[in-house]
């Protein structure tokens, strides 16, 4: 996974992430002042915005923003900013996989937006990274970030995100299953696997975020060396 | 609507009074366009272009489709250019109804598209049936001022640097070869435009009809995003490398004198020259970088045989 | 200076506490051990389905003349019914046919063929309807669930491009001006030739229109299942050309310019014959839902106090979420699309507040074979 | 090109819709009209209520003539729910059409259908009753078979349906109507009446030589009072 | 450099070595499980005080939310029968300064202000359900504070952690190099607002462009970086 942060001037947080041929930029701006049909009583509204590199914004885009939303929501802590608003929006540069396919695009879409939304200061109560994985129609190999042609060959494709923290004692603390969303074809056995290969992989983008955030605040505070 | 931004009386008093001793908040002089990056991606048609804190993204891609019917000979060519929030909270995700949006696609438009950059008709497969249908999907990432500037540069430079999939017609019969299978072909670029935005600023806030020495009119040209939030009157030229002119947009603000306006697309030229080459260049050597990966391969083939 | 402040609580009538409060009310029925619905934790809503007599090749369709819709579904979940009408289109195919001259290509074809397994499958394309007793645009969930559909189709393997290719018949008018049409698979061998010779190919595009009443939960496995028994129901109309179009080229001139170009002509169907679609029957799978939420210990009703449950569970799997309190209070859910054997061709798990164990997932996944199992028997 | 809905999956812009061959006449049609306009045949009609359960009222109509027609009909209320905006001293009503499965109509007469409806249900409804509220209606036409390939006819054939199933709804979301709207519908008009047909609340017609008019509106009459008694019926 | 925090790490207890933690900024306290968590990326800092210890962290970032006591640079964005509206940060909340938190304010003696017009205030309220309100005294004492109008002048926004690096930091040297260089008027909002005036359009010019170039700068480039800013813009306005 590389990844930048702090590339855009007038949004308050942004990140650029790319992991095996898919790539996204991500901006975050708020808490700020929300449209009024947008405005939650109690906590603060979140406006996803998904924008493919091809094409314009459809269904799609949708059921990306919708699960993005789903993974982001439990992370924010939103009763923090009642009746304020963050909006976020992920514009992919490199799909690195075909229209019928959103997995590489939603996982990397989540670390980037973490990313960001650790950049532009939005309270969060846990971290959280996403991944995806498939599992290929011939031996059954559970395939880590598969490539857009091993994606082609995969049987069930399956994004995984995970909320995650850091517990008292400095180690890793496993919060929760944030989404799995499989298509194809699998059995249970299957699932269970996916759902064991894809905590150990968030845990390992998790510190490889923990990684990139110390830089960055090594970054923000340059002048006090 | 989105909210706008807001600046206060002393920062765009400061900003004129800067401007009258020939300064520039960031330094640069009335007539310095902003040093252009362009950045090329892995796919074919992934153009990056950066200029100051403005950045624009823009893909080409295209896929087959069915030419219209009073147009039997010519494929299909669209540019997208929508704004999200992404560029700036004043910014609002799929309202492209903006009078500042509206500009944008409609400068675009004109400058490259109406302008006959590209040939269109070399993209019909089967006159009638089939063609390519060609997009160039901009995306504002950040806006920093100069957004229609940036993006005809974008668009052109992924124009040139785009390669569609060979085809082979046999009777009825479309074959199209993946790109990793066969050498995709460029597509037939007839000129470069280049767009060059002109600010006006009035500092002295009166009049000035007449035009003379001790005209306080001010020009400069790529204003950032603070300049062409105060700026008085706006004139974008397009030209190409041809000394062509593609098309002159002025709506309204200052009036300006016939010959100024010659002045500006004299100036423009030179700037439009020097991205032209810059744009070739930077295609060029990404040919040459990929070709060195195709060489060692062709190479080896060679030897095979 | 004191004073003292009587504060009386307020008392809200079942259905305005449900309404104001969803997530108190449904702590309320939960520490009763009940749901907002009446149901049990684990129970389902009935279901029942049939083919709602909609569509033209219905046993008791009324209407066979100009009715377009070749597959149907009427599914009632409780009081939501959801209603899915199919119809078709044709398309010509663009990609290259197997006889293609260059043999080096055919093979490479059949190679990329073979690895890409969305190659082979097909899908349709749904678009969603909830009535909500407001005119406009479709709204976010409709267009999640149209979209959701769609790619789950696609990628359960469940329809092939197969099952849609058109084998085309040909219309032939005879000297004495009567009329008859033949069809390719009931054709003598050397009579095949008058098809192959014209050398498209043409698919079948299936559509659906899905429409939801009385929305009182999550929609989406409603209406899976209702497309899933409508696709059952679907007859493909048997096409055919007309013998005097199948050749058909028309001149052109532009800007000077000529040339003769095929003309796309209308393929037409028969009005009595069909064959029905063919279905991946081994892969169909039903989808079911379910939410996990905690207990919340302060919304409890107060209970005997000497009865403290130390081993009560801190979280609840309820089964099949319906009611706006449930909806809206339950930020874990799942949902399942397996059939009665745990294959899965769908699953989504979201942990929105409450943590979800693997205990749980297994829970869920025994319960929605049982259910795959009940609404097979019901298709 | 660049006009395409995002909002929905429509699939190939170059997919023809299936296009059934002109049939060849299987079903013979000998009990259609008997010359006089009357369809022989017993014509039955199934009424239920309550059905949406998200709307305020709602009702399912299946009307058959006995022959080969039938019409499937369900309409929902929503309201009176308040209405943002300006103050306003009556209720507004408006009525939204849907073709649930077929698609034959176009926009214009569904736009058509709908204005039909509001006007007569304008004057039906004691809209001075909910000042500042919307009454919405909308009418599902779940399925129509007419073997009458013309248009017209098939708006004619379903408009006294919907005008029952209307008002079936309306007395099912307890809204105060001054009395059972009813239509009858005679060649190509319909006429709705109230008051057991002293008032006509509304007059369709497709035809462009009514020659009689009283005469047509004592027919639809006839047909409006055994309408009107089948609500009255179910409704005991 | 202080340890790290991200968003979600759990503070452990003996790190604050007390019962009684006041959480500060970045910091939030689960109601359910009383378990005290960063919720920000930054350094972790934990200052003992009378009763146990307070921790906050320290974190960039460029939106700013009100709190108490905050010194703040605003815009007046609108006026009303008795306040202004005053936005902090472009498309935040705006924020009200009732025309009654003017030192000497009476309902005759209105403040001057007008839309657009830059003023120096403190938060004086602020609420996460409420609108936040600012001042331009010390309401305290009900006496003038140095708050009010700044006429003339330049803004410059800079991070929130420069900002209030600059404001609180007194040994931080960038102030102190510009003011061997020029005379100068300064005021710092921790909203990443800074207002600045000189005599003369240059310098201000000058000073513009340092404060915002030694934001990626560390403070022993400052001297160098600072005066190669004023010699060129010096020079260059000299030249044209």
């Amino acid at each position: 996974m590389e990844t930048t942060t702090h590339v855009l001037g007038h949004v308050d947080g942004s990140s650029v992430v790319s992991n095996s041929g898919t790539k996204v930029i991500c901006s975050v701006s708020g808490p700020m002042e929300p449209k009024s049909r947008q405005e939650l009583p109690t906590q603060l509204a979140l406006e996803i915005i998904v924008k493919p590199a091809e094409g314009v914004q459809s269904t799609r885009e949708k059921l990306m923003e919708d699960q993005i939303r789903s993974v982001l929501t439990p992370v924010l802590a939103r009763y923090l900013h009642p009746r304020q608003f963050v909006q976020i929006c992920l514009q992919v540069l490199e799909a690195g996989e075909s229209r019928d396919y959103t997995v590489k695009e939603v996982s990397v879409c989540v670390n980037a937006a973490v990313l960001a939304l650790v950049d532009a200061g939005v309270p969060l109560l846990s971290m959280c990274s996403g991944t995806c994985i498939g599992i290929t129609t011939e031996g059954k190999q559970l395939v880590v970030n598969p490539t857009e042609s091993q994606l082609a060959k995969c049987e069930s494709v399956h994004v995984y995100c995970l909320e995650l923290g850091t517990n008292e004692n400095g180690d890793i603390d496993v919060r929760n299953l944030l989404l799995l969303d499989s298509l194809g074809s699998f059995d249970e056995s299957q699932l269970f696997k996916v759902l064991e290969t894809g905590e150990k992989e968030c845990i390992r983008l998790y510190t490889e975020l923990r990684s990139v955030i110390k830089d960055k605040v090594a970054k923000d505070f340059v002048w006090r060396q | 609507m989105a909210k706008d931004i807001e600046i206060s009386n002393a920062e765009s008093k400061f900003i004129l009074e800067a401007l009258k001793l020939k300064q520039r908040l960031d330094g640069r002089s009335y007539d310095q366009f902003r040093d252009v990056k362009i950045e090329i991606g892995e796919a074919y048609g992934d153009v990056t272009v950066t200029m100051g804190n403005t950045k624009v993204h823009c893909r080409i891609s295209c896929e087959i489709a069915q030419p219209y019917e009073d147009r039997p000979f010519e494929g299909l060519f669209h540019i997208s250019t929508e704004t999200t929030p992404m560029a700036g909270a004043q910014f609002e995700n799929g309202n492209n109804t903006g009078e500042e949006e509206v500009l944008i696609s409609r400068m675009i438009e004109k400058a490259v598209r109406r302008s006959g950059a590209l040939d269109v008709e070399g993209l019909c497969i089967i006159a009638g049936s089939k063609c390519w249908s060609l997009r160039a999907d901009v995306h504002f990432l950040d806006c920093d001022g100069g957004l229609i500037d940036a993006s005809c540069i974008a668009v052109m430079a992924g124009l040139l640097h785009f390669k569609k999939p060979d085809v082979t017609v046999l009777g009825e019969r479309v074959t199209v070869h993946p790109i990793d299978e066969r050498e995709p072909v460029s597509l037939g670029v007839l000129h470069v435009p280049i767009c060059v935005t002109f600010s006006f600023f009035n500092p002295d806030d009166t009049e000035e009809n007449i035009k003379g020495e001790d005209n306080a009119e001010i020009s400069i040209i790529d204003a950032s995003l603070k300049e062409e939030l105060l700026r008085d009157g706006v004139l974008t030229v397009t030209l190409n490398k041809n000394r062509e002119v593609v098309q002159i947009s002025k709506a309204g603000g200052l009036p300006m004198e016939a010959l100024s306006l010659i002045d500006c697309c004299h100036k423009a030229y030179g700037i439009v020259e020097k991205i032209t080459d810059q744009i070739h260049r930077v295609v060029k050597q990404d040919t040459i970088a990929r070709n060195q990966y195709a060489h060692i391969l062709s190479s080896e083939n060679a030897r095979e045989t | 200076m004191t004073e003292s402040i009587d504060i009386h609580p307020i008392v809200f009538p079942p259905e305005v506490l449900a309404r104001i409060s969803p997530d108190i009310s449904l702590q309320r029925h939960l520490s009763l051990e009940t749901r907002p619905c009446s149901r049990g934790f684990e129970e389902f809503r009935d279901v029942a389905i049939n083919d709602g007599n909609i569509s033209r090749y219905s046993t008791n369709c009324q209407n066979a003349t100009t009715n377009n819709i070749i597959g149907s579904s009427l599914l009632r979940s409780g009081k939501t019914f959801v209603i899915t009408s199919i119809t078709g289109g044709i398309i010509e195919e663009t990609l290259p046919a197997n006889n293609t001259e260059d043999v080096g290509e055919e093979e490479l074809m059949k190679l990329s063929e073979d690895t890409d397994r969305l190659c082979e499958n097909s899908t349709i394309y749904p678009v969603v309807e909830v009535q909500r007793g407001r005119v406009g645009g479709p709204t976010d969930e409709e267009m999640i669930t149209s979209e959701k559909l769609y790619k789950t189709l696609l990628h359960s393997g469940i329809l092939k491009k197969t099952a849609l290719a058109v084998s085309c018949g040909i219309r032939r008018t005879e000297e004495d001006g009567s009329v008859t049409t033949i069809y390719s698979d009931e054709l003598l061998d050397e009579e095949k030739k008058i098809n192959e010779a014209n050398n498209r190919k043409w698919s079948y595009v299936l559509y659906a229109k899905i429409q939801v009443f009385s929305r009182n939960g999550p929609i989406y496995d409603l209406c899976w299942n209702s497309l899933i028994s409508a696709l059952k129901t679907v007859q493909l109309p048997r096409a055919f050309l007309d013998e005097r179009a199948a050749d058909l080229k028309i001149a052109i001139r532009t800007r000077g310019r000529s040339m003769t170009i095929r003309e796309t002509y209308d393929i037409l169907c028969d009005p009595h014959k069909s064959l029905p679609l063919k279905l991946n029957e081994g892969e169909l799978c039903y989808g079911s839902n379910y939410g996990i939420i905690d207990i919340e210990p302060l919304a409890q009703l107060a209970k005997n106090d000497d009865e403290m449950d130390v081993d009560k569970p801190t979280s609840v799997l309820l089964a099949d979420i319906e009611t706006e309190a449930e909806e809206s209070s339950i930020l874990s859910t799942l949902s399942l699309t397996t059939n009665k054997n745990g294959q899965f061709k769908a699953a989504t798990i979201i942990g929105g507040d409450s943590k979800i164990t693997p205990e749980m997932i297994k829970r869920c996944i025994f319960l929605s074979k049982q259910r795959s199992k009940d609404i097979e028997s019901k298709v | 090109m660049s006009v395409q809905d995002r909002r929905r999956i429509l699939g190939p812009a170059e997919a023809k819709p299936l296009q059934f061959a002109a049939i060849t006449p299987v079903r013979t049609v000998e009990n259609r009209d008997d010359g006089n306009g009357n369809k022989s045949g017993k014509e039955s009609v199934f009424i239920s209520t309550d059905l949406v359960t998200n709307a305020n009222g709602s009702s399912y109509l299946e009307y058959m003539d006995g022959t080969s027609d039938q019409v499937l009909v369900m309409s929902s209320v929503f309201g009176p729910r308040p209405l943002r905006g300006s103050f306003q001293s009556k209720a507004s009503v408006s009525i939204q059409f849907k073709e649930v499965t077929l698609e034959h109509l176009n926009t214009g007469e569904i736009k058509e259908i709908c204005t039909f409806l509001t006007n007569v249900f304008n004057a039906v409804i004691n809209v001075e009753k909910y000042p500042k509220s919307g009454i919405d209606i909308f009418i599902d036409l779940i399925q129509h078979s007419n073997s009458n390939p013309t248009e017209e006819a098939n708006i004619v054939n379903i408009l006294p349906t919907c005008i029952n199933s209307i008002t079936m709804a309306l007395v099912d979301a307890g809204i105060e109507i001054i009395d059972l709207v009813s239509a009858g519908s005679k060649d190509n008009s319909v006429v709705a009446f109230i008051r057991n047909g002293h008032e006509i609340v509304g007059i369709w017609s497709d035809d462009d030589n009514v020659t009689d008019i009283s005469k047509l509106i004592e027919e639809c009459k006839a047909k409006y009072l055994v309408n009107k008694q089948t609500l009255v019926q179910y409704l005991k | 450099m202080s340890k790290l925090l991200l968003p979600g790490d759990v503070i452990s207890a003996d790190e604050t070595q007390s019962q009684s933690i006041s959480a500060g900024p970045g910091i939030y306290s689960d109601p359910l499980s009383q378990e005290i968590k960063a919720t920000h990326a930054g350094l972790e800092v934990v200052t003992p005080n009378k009763k146990g210890a307070s921790v906050y962290v320290d974190y960039n970032s460029k939106r700013y939310i009100p709190a108490v006591g905050d010194f703040v640079v605003g815009v007046i964005v609108a006026s009303f029968g008795d306040s202004y509206r005053v936005s902090l940060c472009n498309f935040s909340n705006p924020v009200t300064l009732s025309y009654m938190a003017f030192p000497n304010a009476s309902k005759k003696n209105k403040p001057t202000l007008k839309v657009g017009d830059l003023c120096y205030a403190r938060v004086c309220s602020a609420y996460k359900e409420l609108e936040a309100e600012i001042e331009c005294m010390d309401s305290s004492k009900g006496q003038d504070a140095g708050f009010g109008l700044l006429d003339g002048g330049m803004t410059i926004e800079v991070s929130l952690a420069y900002a209030r690096e600059l404001l609180f930091n007194d040994s931080y040297p960038l102030l102190n190099i510009l003011g061997n260089l020029v005379e100068f008027e300064v005021a710092i909002g921790v909203n990443g607002i800074i207002w600045l005036k000189t005599d003369d359009v240059r310098t201000t010019l000058a000073c513009y462009r340092s404060i915002l170039t030694c934001q990626g700068v560390s403070p022993a480039q400052f001297d160098k970086t600072i005066k190669s800013i004023f010699n060129d813009t010096l020079k260059s306005t000299d030249e044209k």
